[in-house]
């Protein structure tokens, strides 16, 4: 079999998994876009607070010992424990259940019913707050990630496609570990969403907030439900992201691998968040494995944004986006 | 004496003219929703069209297929005698077509005034540029089309709330400034989807005067539909009278008050 | 059958509400009303006098809108509740049905439906149940169930709506506008559903409704309002009788109803204030 | 009642269509012109030109110029970036190639070359909307931002892939280049700002602004009562990508001197425009400058307050900047969602009211 | 008073590198105040000014601090030093671009005001390549080599370098972009997994550096055959690999850890004093070590300068001089207690960049700091002095700048 077509094999393969490493993140903007109509610019941000604030707890940093240090001329760090990473999970988790219950109350709770543009950028808000409080909190030093997940080459496959092909495929443990845990999350969100109660007011309220009132839905619940479960998915894209490139301020930035899998997969679907991320992941490792050397390399960010822009224009609400209803 | 080409005279002696628009077997599918089935009728030269029928029937469809925003599945539009081609809507209202619309379409951003205003877009010509420098050309068009639009304020009577913000209006007023916008277009014909819901009888007075008005001032031909038995009997000329997208009634409202199937399918009791 | 299931207790009492939209469009000037459990009461009024936002004011959904309730209260069972969470209320048992239909458009018919039991805990089965009496109110319904409610006629989307609302067993219903763009026969089906549940179920309605005719045939009671103010109240049969309503609301005249094409005379409306 | 309408009667149209119908506003109006022209120059320094009044000048540009885009037609974007980076490179390479042409020529010759990019990618809206569109946007951000760093041709093939403004006159004054006195640059950018302020008025205030606030507020409506989307969203793309363009030059040449386009005109730059619009209020020329007021001078003057006077730390003081901006932020749109324009406007209709409440 | 501005990054993407840096920069300021009362007995003033490494804060500190009688800029940020160079010049203040900005500065005969000793980017690829050269007894024919770049002007400034050293060694080059901010490089480190190039040379910034040497242990690449610029040198960029990482080198232009005998001064004056910069817990760390040569080589710039023009209060023209008569010997640098700790190098009027002498560091994984495997070794200048003379001559024609030394 001739050398490329096994590389763009391997290409394909890593394309995948990196797919889902974005729709990872990209699941978190479609919990609460599904949930409120609402886009929501803090998540990439999300995922760097709950990073952060998971190997804070970890490795016991003390919050905000810069600045209490700077004000009382203090000389706290530590509180000399270590936790196991579980534990510390759980503990973040807590935590982000609290954020979701303060953005429900101060923000979200005031601004029911107004148009997605303000409700955005009310989110640009929380975003700028929660980049400088994670910062005050634990730091800007960059901090490696431990929770123990499988890192590096993956053998099993190296040896297989070694025999079949004479040239061993890479793919990354933690891509695999990944793969299982969007997989799973997919699975339960969508079978909550859709067969739920609670999904269908999330549905309902994403439509019309004041009817949801007027039928008793509890926007106050619904939110803080949903953007707890944001957090978690953010917690969840923040460890994967973490482990590889050490918890720093650019986690944040990983928003913007998600946004042309959101508009690929359609705002308001999971299971397009996916196939989404898959075909983005595998579209722009692709075109970059076979046009990048000519094009001088470097394609991937803007591929991915024209190959979803080509999608969309055949389909403008996304591959399993909800149509958006035209009528007078 | 519907029959002949060249018109009739209606009781109190109004003067119709010929076919403006004649619908020919129109269906049209969603789906496997079918909201009209192979529906014919035709529009005359200065009269009052009434659409009525059940909740669902396809009157609303029925509008959006003359104003174009949907296409039939089967069947052509004839407007003034043409067979009219496959059309973006905004180019079906250039041919002088303005509508209402049955969940109110208003502006909600803008002032009464510059909703009016929207009605004449068809009539502006100035580009992008001239508009820019606003001196001379823009603010001349600008200003003339002001006063057609101010005059059709005045005659809804709204100036009170020229400069209001639409979103801030009760229900029935939103009615009254969507119908001065279809006016503002000046039509030929103009749809009406329902200008009375959710109004009380004098407020359905006053509109219906003015529809009245505008048809024997202006000659202006209409086609509404309506749910108020009362309005549409007194108003209109002629009633189509819909039901599961299928037509089944058709002429003058004595006769179709009197229909059988109307009466089942729509009326209930019939009414006086 | 004027009385019919009206007891004298009253469940619901607006003492003279001010309601400000945006901070400074005063609507409601000290608009006051008592609906007594069981009975059906009317809320009358031309446009833009004031009877949604009263109905928005009562079931606390005006905070949504920008507009507070800045005196006056709102008291159900004698709690005030003019500051509650509109979901509180739905479960204490007041609903309202908006006014211009407000479907989730997105739902189907059916999820629309259930939405609307999303504040019941009794079980699976009592849902089905109540969802096929919907069902059998309007069949029209059924036939849509599967499709979503964006692309409902409007008639229909009237149905869903008040389909909603009962399908939340409420105590009582907040009707804004239940006649809207509905066919005359309809009209009188749904009004014929609102006696019913009254009667049957005993459920309370207070309904601002512009269709007067109809709505003072079945109402016990009726209260008029012109800009923000209650200019006129009293049972339903004596407001039929009155000479200015007659006039400018059932559009009678002394010599019966007259047609809408001899309505030329441009005369000005005469009003209790101005 | 500090704030009167009453007792100005218009007696025409036009008068009732002019700019600042109500005699107070102009009278205001023409006193901040006559301060920003007449007596500023006099007192400006650099710091002030450079670190304040230039930057604010430059972003009400390309604010206003989102602002018609999305705040009128509503069409969200998030290419502003990458448009201000065409109008950037536009008027280096004109600059370049034609030394001695005046800069007003070059600057605006950047706008239209900008319009014309800014068309090209306008096209997808007429099938995509909302959200999408806006992340549709980002396509253009991405893929200008690429280009402009990968082909040498746009930077002249310098080593360094940076363009930096050489030195350039209007009417014999400098207003590029290090050595352009202060006063001048923020003259040549005042101007472009009036007359941006000015264009966008009228524009807006007619039938174009119309149709574009036709196709924001219901875009099915619009097309059945006569709007052509196709034109009325070009044209909104058009002259907007025209304001950004001419900003971006403006950023290029006068403010920064030199810049490397991912660096400048990133994606950071697209959200940062998008907020000030958003912040000062969609579909308000007067939003567009409180924005851009608010995201240029607030951090400055945090810091100031901080640093100098407060005397704490820097880093510390940065990271309370976020926390406080983006504070400010939501509690501005919870106080007033439509943004600091409307906020303004209430404020208005409070004074008229005055002494009532209401 | 002499007025040293620091425009710090110690926010923003980058703020884990700035923040060592900064500390490091102001420490020994802080030394000069306390232990000699600043520089010729002239206090010291030095002003922080946090640009969070955005080029728009940037200028608004140059023009708040420039006012205060600034005598240099040390930008820390290719885009601020850039928009610096020609502001500078105009205002007479000199800019120091340490190892960074533009590269053909060097030629001070066009870049009047601006510094980069003691070493450039281009210095440092071709010490890169040197040192390949002599792990390869000499002979790269039939090499291959491989440039992780992030793609910016700032990740390019190499490949020209590379290409003529290429011409010359005959190895094969292979360039491997990287989009900002880097956190995805799976096609890249495939292709290299695939290409098997014997090294690979990496221009990385921020979170682009720890990614690619996570991906680099991933794809099990030999750590010893991975040369990182300067800017991808520090702790930071290799602690989140972990162990795995050890072997990685760097290149570096100025010598590690904290046992030099200035240390025990910056302990007794400064951190037991309670005036460390920032959190205090920087010290020793690559960056902090670079800040604080840095801070010595404006310290010693300005003594220069008070020794050629007798004056203690010295304006930033006289700084100019002081900066372009530096002559920095392993003397000096002993009696400042900072033996070894960079390379000796004479500043001269065309020669504004030092000699171009770098060496190379390792990762020690185990006892987690970087350590100098080589002495300071010079770039090829054969090659580069014509790449300087045509690029700043290009510079100069463009800004019509007339080149000389008065
Ligand atoms: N775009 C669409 N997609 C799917 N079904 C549609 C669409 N538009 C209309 N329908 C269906 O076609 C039927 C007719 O709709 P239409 O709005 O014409 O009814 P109508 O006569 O106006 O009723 P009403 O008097 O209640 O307004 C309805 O059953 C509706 O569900
Ligand atoms: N959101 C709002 N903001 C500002 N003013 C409002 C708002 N909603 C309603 N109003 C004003 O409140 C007044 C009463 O409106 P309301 O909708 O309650 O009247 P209504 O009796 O329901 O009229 P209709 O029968 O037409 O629905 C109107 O004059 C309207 O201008
Ligand atoms: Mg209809
Ligand atoms: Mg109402």
């Amino acid at each position: 079999m001739p050398d490329q077509v096994v590389y763009a094999m391997e290409v394909t393969l890593n394309g995948l998994m990196a797919g889902v490493l974005y729709a990872l993140v990209a699941l978190g903007f479609v919990l609460i876009y599904k949930a409120s109509g609402i886009f929501n610019y803090a998540q990439g941000v999300m995922a760097l607070f709950a990073a952060m604030t998971l190997v804070g707890i970890m490795d016991g940093q003390v919050p905000f010992s810069h600045l209490i240090n700077a004000l009382f001329g203090t000389e706290v760090h530590h509180f000399g424990w270590h936790l196991p990473g579980l534990l510390a999970i759980l503990m973040t988790m807590a935590v982000m259940v609290a954020l979701a219950w303060c953005v429900q109350q101060f923000v979200m709770r005031h601004l029911v019913g107004q148009e997605p543009i303000i409700l955005f950028m009310a989110t640009i808000g929380l975003a700028y707050f929660l980049e400088g409080l994670s910062d005050l909190m634990w730091g800007s030093e960059i901090k490696k990630l431990d929770v123990g997940l499988p890192q590096g080459i993956n053998e099993a496959l190296d040896s297989v496609t070694y025999d079949i092909f004479g040239y061993g495929f890479f793919i990354d443990n933690l891509d695999v570990v990944a793969t299982i845990i969007a997989a799973l999350l997919v699975i339960a969100l969508v079978a909550f969403s859709q067969y739920t109660k609670e999904g269908r007011a999330m549905r309902a309220v994403a439509d019309d907030h004041q009817a949801a009132l007027s039928v008793g839905i509890s926007l106050n619940f619904i939110w803080v439900m949903v953007w707890s479960v944001a957090g978690f998915v953010a917690l969840v894209a923040g460890i994967m992201w973490g482990t590889k490139s050490g918890v720093q301020f650019s986690l944040s930035l990983i928003a913007l691998k998600a946004l042309p899998v959101l508009m690929l997969g359609g705002f308001t679907s999971i299971p397009g968040a996916i196939v989404g991320g898959l075909i983005i992941g595998v579209g722009e490792k692709l075109f970059d494995f076979m046009f990048g050397p000519m094009l001088g390399g470097a394609t991937e960010n803007w591929f991915a944004y024209v190959l979803a822009l080509i999608f969309l224009v055949f389909r403008p609400q996304g591959l399993f986006g909800e149509k958006i209803i035209e009528r007078v | 004496m519907l029959d002949q080409a060249e018109g009739y005279t209606t009781a109190d002696g109004r003067k119709i003219g010929g076919v403006v628009m004649e619908m020919k077997n129109i269906t049209l599918r969603f789906g496997g929703v079918v909201a009209i089935k192979d529906i014919s009728f035709d529009i005359r030269e200065g009269e009052i069209r009434a659409i009525i029928g059940p909740n669902g029937a396809g009157k609303s469809s029925m509008l959006n297929v003359i104003s174009g925003f949907y296409t039939p599945s089967e069947g052509e539009v004839w407007f003034h005698g043409a067979k009219r081609p496959q059309m973006r809507p905004f180019e079906v209202a250039r041919q002088g077509i303005a509508r209402t619309f049955q969940n109110i379409a208003l502006f909600e951003g803008m002032s009464v005034l510059d909703n009016v205003m929207t009605g004449r877009l068809t009539h502006m010509k100035t580009g992008v540029f001239s508009q820019a420098l606003w001196k001379g050309r823009a603010e001349k068009e600008e200003t003339e089309n002001r006063e057609v639009a101010e005059k059709v304020i005045d005659f809804l009577e709204i100036q009170h709330i020229r400069k209001t913000p639409v979103s801030r209006l009760p229900y029935g007023l939103k009615k009254r400034v969507e119908l001065a916008r279809a006016l503002a277009a000046q039509p030929r014909l103009l749809l009406l989807d329902e200008p009375m819901a959710g109004m009380n009888v004098e407020e359905k007075e006053d509109m219906s005067r003015f529809i009245l008005d505008v048809n024997d001032e202006f000659g202006t031909t209409i086609a509404l539909i309506e749910h108020d038995m009362g309005v549409v009997m007194d108003l209109s000329d002629r009633v189509v009278v819909m039901d599961y997208g299928k037509k089944i009634g058709d002429g003058p409202p004595d006769e179709v008050r009197n229909n059988q199937d109307v009466i089942d399918a729509y009326l209930g009791v019939a009414h006086d | 059958m004027l009385d019919a299931g009206q007891t004298r207790e009253t469940l619901l009492e607006v003492n003279n509400i001010e309601v400000i939209y945006n901070h400074v469009i005063l609507v409601l000037k000290g608009v006051s009303l008592n609906v007594p459990k069981g009975g059906i009461t009317a809320l009358l009024g031309g446009n833009g006098a004031g009877k949604t936002t009263t109905l928005k004011a009562i079931s606390a959904l005006l905070q949504s809108e920008r507009g507070e309730v800045t005196k006056g209260s709102v008291k159900y069972r004698g709690e005030a509740v003019h500051h509650a969470d509109p979901a509180d209320l739905v479960r204490k048992g007041v609903i309202q049905v908006m006014e211009g239909r407000h479907c989730f458009e997105h739902l189907t018919v059916e999820e629309n439906l259930l939405t609307g039991y999303y504040t019941r805990k009794s079980g699976k089965a009592e849902m089905m149940a109540d969802l096929e009496k919907v069902y059998t109110y309007f069949p029209r319904l059924k036939e849509r169930r599967r499709s979503q409610a964006g692309y409902t006629s409007g008639g229909e989307q009237q149905m869903v709506a008040i389909g909603r609302a009962m399908m939340a067993k409420p105590e009582t219903i907040l009707l804004d506008e239940p006649s809207m763009g509905l066919a005359p026969q309809l009209v009188e089906e749904i009004f014929g559903i609102v006696k019913d549940l009254n009667e049957r179920e005993g459920v309370t309605f207070l309904l601002a409704e512009q269709n007067t005719n109809v709505a003072l045939r079945f109402a016990h009671y009726g209260y008029i309002l012109e800009s923000g103010r209650v200019v006129m109240d009293g049972p339903a049969a004596d407001l039929r009788e009155n000479q200015d309503v007659k006039e400018f609301y059932l559009g009678m005249s002394d010599e019966g109803r007259k047609s809408f094409r001899d309505v030329r005379s441009y005369r000005r409306r005469k009003r209790w204030l101005s | 009642m500090f704030y009167r309408e009453a007792g100005d009667f218009k007696t025409s149209y036009q008068q009732d269509n002019q700019t600042f119908p109500i005699r107070f506003d102009r009278y205001r109006y023409y006193v901040v012109l006559a301060v920003a022209f007449g007596v500023v120059p006099f007192l400006i320094n650099d710091y002030w030109a450079n670190a304040i009044l230039v930057p604010f000048l430059i972003y009400a540009i390309a604010a206003i110029g989102l602002n018609i885009l999305t705040g009128y037609c509503g069409q969200v974007s998030l290419g502003t970036g990458g448009f201000m980076a065409v109008g950037a490179y536009a008027c280096y390479k004109l600059m370049t190639a034609f030394p001695e042409v005046s800069m007003f020529i070059h600057v605006i010759l950047a706008g239209g070359i900008t319009a014309l990019v800014g068309v090209l990618f306008g096209l997808p809206s007429l099938r995509i909307k909302g959200f999408y569109l806006a992340v549709a946007t980002l396509a253009a951000q991405f893929f200008l931002v690429w280009i402009f760093n990968r082909v040498p041709w746009f930077y002249n093939y310098s080593a360094s892939g940076q363009i930096s403004a050489p030195e350039r006159e209007v009417f014999g004054i400098l207003v590029t280049g290090p050595n352009a006195p202060s006063w001048a640059i923020y003259l040549f950018c005042l101007i472009f700002v009036t007359f941006a302020g000015i264009l966008a008025r009228n524009l807006t205030r007619g039938t174009v602004g119309r149709t574009w606030m036709a196709i924001r507020d219901m875009d099915i409506a619009a097309e059945i009562i006569g709007v052509n989307p196709l034109t009325a969203k070009l044209s909104a793309f058009a002259v907007s990508s025209f304001f950004v363009g001419i900003s971006g030059a403006l950023f290029f040449s006068v403010y920064l001197g030199a810049v490397e386009v991912g660096e400048a005109f990133g994606i950071q730059k697209s959200f940062l425009v998008l907020f000030m619009v958003i912040i000062g209020g969609l579909g308000s020329i007067f939003g567009s400058f409180a924005g851009a007021a608010f995201l240029v001078v607030l951090p400055v003057v945090l810091k100031v307050v901080g640093v100098d006077l407060m005397g704490w730390a820097t880093d510390i003081v940065a990271h309370f900047q976020l926390v406080i901006v983006g504070a400010l932020i939501i509690i501005f749109l919870i106080l007033e969602p439509h943004g600091l324009a409307q906020l303004w406007r209430v404020a208005k209709e409070k004074l008229r009211l005055w002494p009532f409440p209401y | 008073e002499l007025v040293f501005p620091s425009l710090s990054y110690r926010t923003g993407p980058y703020a884990a590198n700035g923040i060592p840096f900064a500390d490091g920069y102001a420490d020994y300021f802080t030394l000069l105040n306390e232990r000699d009362g600043g520089i010729g007995g002239e206090p010291i003033k030095m002003i922080e000014c946090e640009t969070g490494y955005n080029t728009e804060k940037g200028v608004e500190c140059y023009e708040s601090t420039k006012g205060e009688g600034a005598l240099v800029y040390q930008p820390l940020s290719t885009g601020i030093t850039y928009q610096l160079i020609p502001k500078a010049t105009a205002d007479g203040i000199p800019v120091h671009s340490m190892g960074y900005g533009r590269t053909s500065a060097k030629n001070g005969e066009v870049f009047r005001n601006i510094f980069n000793y003691p070493a450039n980017y281009w210095d440092g690829a071709s010490v890169a390549v040197k040192h390949i050269l002599d792990q390869e007894g000499g002979d790269l024919s039939g090499k291959k080599i491989a440039l992780v770049y992030h793609n910016s002007a700032y990740g390019k400034e190499p490949i020209r370098t590379l290409e003529e050293l290429s011409k010359k060694h005959g190895y094969e080059l292979t360039l491997l972009p990287v989009d900002h901010p880097g956190q995805e490089q799976k096609s890249q480190w495939l292709q290299i997994r695939r290409e098997k190039p014997d090294y690979v040379i990496m221009w990385g910034w921020g979170v682009m550096n720890q990614v690619a040497i996570q991906e680099a242990v991933n794809i099990r690449f030999p750590m010893d055959h991975f040369i990182g610029i300067w800017w991808s040198g520090s702790e930071n960029d290799v602690k989140p690999a972990g162990d795995k990482a050890n072997g990685y080198k760097a290149l570096t232009f100025h010598n590690f850890s904290s046992n030099y005998p200035i240390y025990d001064d910056l302990k007794k004056y400064v951190y037991d004093a309670g005036k460390s910069a920032g959190a205090g817990d920087q010290t020793g760390t690559v960056l902090y070590n670079r800040g604080l040569y840095a801070a010595m080589l404006a310290a010693e710039a300005a003594k220069t300068a008070q020794e050629i023009h007798g004056t203690k209060a010295i304006t930033s023209q006289m700084m100019r001089d002081g900066m372009e008569a530096l002559d920095m010997t392993e003397a000096k640098m002993t009696a400042l207690g900072l033996p070894g700790f960079g390379p000796e190098f004479k500043v001269s009027c065309d020669n504004h960049g030092g000699n171009g002498f770098g060496a190379v560091a390792q990762w020690d994984a185990a006892a987690g700091e970087f350590k100098m495997i080589t002495d300071y070794f010079q770039s090829d200048q054969d090659i580069l002095n014509p790449l300087i003379e045509e690029d700043s001559m290009a510079y100069a024609k463009e800004n019509n700048i007339a080149p000389g030394c008065n």
